[in-house]
């Protein structure tokens, strides 16, 4: 699979609230129901020169008990024209989904050298329920 | 439900929604985790856990998050994260800024370039890449826009220019 | 006008309730208020080969008995400077306007032969009352 | 700082209700609680030749009564890669944060000359309370 | 609650949720400000707002807002919004539509050229650039793809294109 990013869920605008809870990676659902599920990341590169990605692709994936696979639930896939230096590239995503009390919430990206981590309102990550 | 006016408090002191009335500031590297109860005793204020900082005085519930540097991008830490300050960022030695913006507020860290077979007129900096003399070292000659030791230069290789600066290639070049 | 997206609204990840009902490829609004709508696009190209096209533009209408002609309430135009290779650009839209109860909400795209159909999780549109 | 941004409030599908109004620049926060936050910025150039801009920011900041500087909330920052001729790049941004009564929110962007201000549906910003 | 059907409501009328009635339409340029309490008396309708309009006639609570022209993308205005028709936008003098999409609905305005050495074949217009002859105009010589007035050649920038049109340099040029 993609890799998995972490999150911080408790200094500066991070929170958890209403039981929703935040462990090994993943946005845990205290409650059954529809949420609005949405995450943006800003990827910027190039990291080595050489290091020429095509693309970068986000996906926001479930994980749950009642099923040994993943299930993609949103994804944003751009492919990069910068020639070079640097490049940034923001892709957000936002929709409402029906989740079970437990399934996980996890981000994928395509390439985790290139996720900008370095401020909080640049990438971010979270869940409300309707 | 009774309006108390909301501001302004005397200088030093925030309203505070939740017990409606003004409270002491928490000082800078602080946050404020119990208001006061009455504007003469003082607020609680608790330390900024690490990783976080406020640079004020201020009565918010949080610390703001540190930033972090680019270290894949090739950024130096300039100054670390304090209760009081962000972590400044800046280029590893090798490397200079390109701003993204005006403010700079977003840069990329590029490879200074070598000025292989030039002087060099400036060395690289922070803000600035290397400048190169225009013209060639001696015992270099310009090839397009580089500069080739003449020693690597051989009989049909080396052109007008290089003959001019080598001289003629049989004394010189190992050819 | 620009060409009308069709969606799926029963089958996988998508779904209908609370009389937020979809037909003829439409949302229909059930109640007047407050909604939240949203839409990601995800385009890609080059469709045949000497089709470049220059942009690609995403629209989210609203048509009423009220009114002969539809209402565009978001747009997402991005221009395209891919050169001739594949390429790969998502378009997410969303924000809060008010609807009457028999509101239709449709997406409208520049050109459907650039729409990426094939998966579910990567172009979607949705609506929720506040 | 970067140039902040004005609204329409009330023409068109422009509106404020429960108490959220919009005075100087800014939405003000008219009860403390978590509230969903977007905008979306359309820009376009070029404007004038020669001015070839390498990027556009969007921010969503905070004020707040109880501290001196803006808090920046969301961010949203791309690279440009267009060779000169017209372009237009959208950047929506959206998330949940914690606001206190009386907080002001605003849109600052990179270059205000960018901004593509023409038409109500490209560029938007707005909040609603969970 | 009895469903009452919706539709269809005579011409000129339409459905009103809010009073579960059929009321008679206002005309473009107005929103209904009020519904009425029958389909008998009229709706109340109010002028749309300066800065807005309805093309048609609606029962809706709001005019849509117009739109603007683009100034520093270098657009004019054709014609002004008014209550009943949104605002038009061409492209100022000396500059042509570069259209986004098909249906022209986004529009950049680009200078039009200038055919310097050239005849005109076709002239700017809103809709196209300037459109020059292939040849250059007498006493100018193509250069690349320029075409350069004579009397500005020399002894040795007058290559074999120049000396062709504009006869030998000596005689001619300034040289």
């Amino acid at each position: 699979h993609l890799p998995i990013l972490q999150w911080e869920d408790k200094r500066g605008l991070a929170f958890t609230k209403n039981n929703l809870s935040y462990s090994s990676n993943a946005l845990v659902i205290p409650v059954s129901g529809d949420y609005y599920v949405y995450a943006q990341v800003t990827f910027r590169g190039p990291v080595e020169s050489g290091h020429k990605p095509s693309s970068v692709t986000e996906i926001i994936t479930k994980v749950a008990d009642s099923y040994p696979e993943p299930t993609q639930l949103l994804t944003g896939t751009k492919t990069l024209s910068e020639n070079g230096n640097g490049w940034f590239q923001p892709i957000y995503l936002g929709a409402v989904v029906s989740l079970e009390v437990g399934d996980k919430l996890m981000v994928n990206v395509s390439d985790i050298r290139l996720v900008d981590y370095t401020k909080e309102h640049k990438t971010f990550f979270g869940a409300f329920l309707l | 439900r009774r309006h108390a006016t909301r501001r302004p408090c005397p200088a030093g002191m925030n309203w505070i929604e939740t017990v409606r009335q003004c409270c002491p500031q928490c000082p800078a590297g602080t946050f404020l985790s119990k208001p006061c109860t009455s504007p003469e005793n003082g607020s609680e204020c608790l330390a900024c856990p690490a990783g976080t900082f406020r640079t004020q005085p201020n009565t918010l519930s949080k610390c703001q998050a540190c930033y972090e540097c680019d270290r894949q991008a090739f950024q130096s830490v300039l100054s670390n994260c304090s209760a009081t300050s962000n972590i400044a960022c800046g280029c590893e030695p090798g490397h200079f800024r390109v701003c993204l913006d005006k403010h700079c507020s977003e840069f990329s860290c590029q490879k200074c370039q070598p000025c292989t077979g030039r002087l060099i007129q400036q060395p690289c900096s922070e803000a600035q890449d290397t400048i190169c003399d225009s013209s060639c070292k001696p015992d270099f000659y310009s090839e397009g826009d580089e500069c080739r030791p003449c020693h690597t230069s051989t009989q049909d290789t080396c052109g007008k220019e290089c003959q001019q600066v080598c001289g003629s290639s049989s004394d010189q070049g190992s050819g």
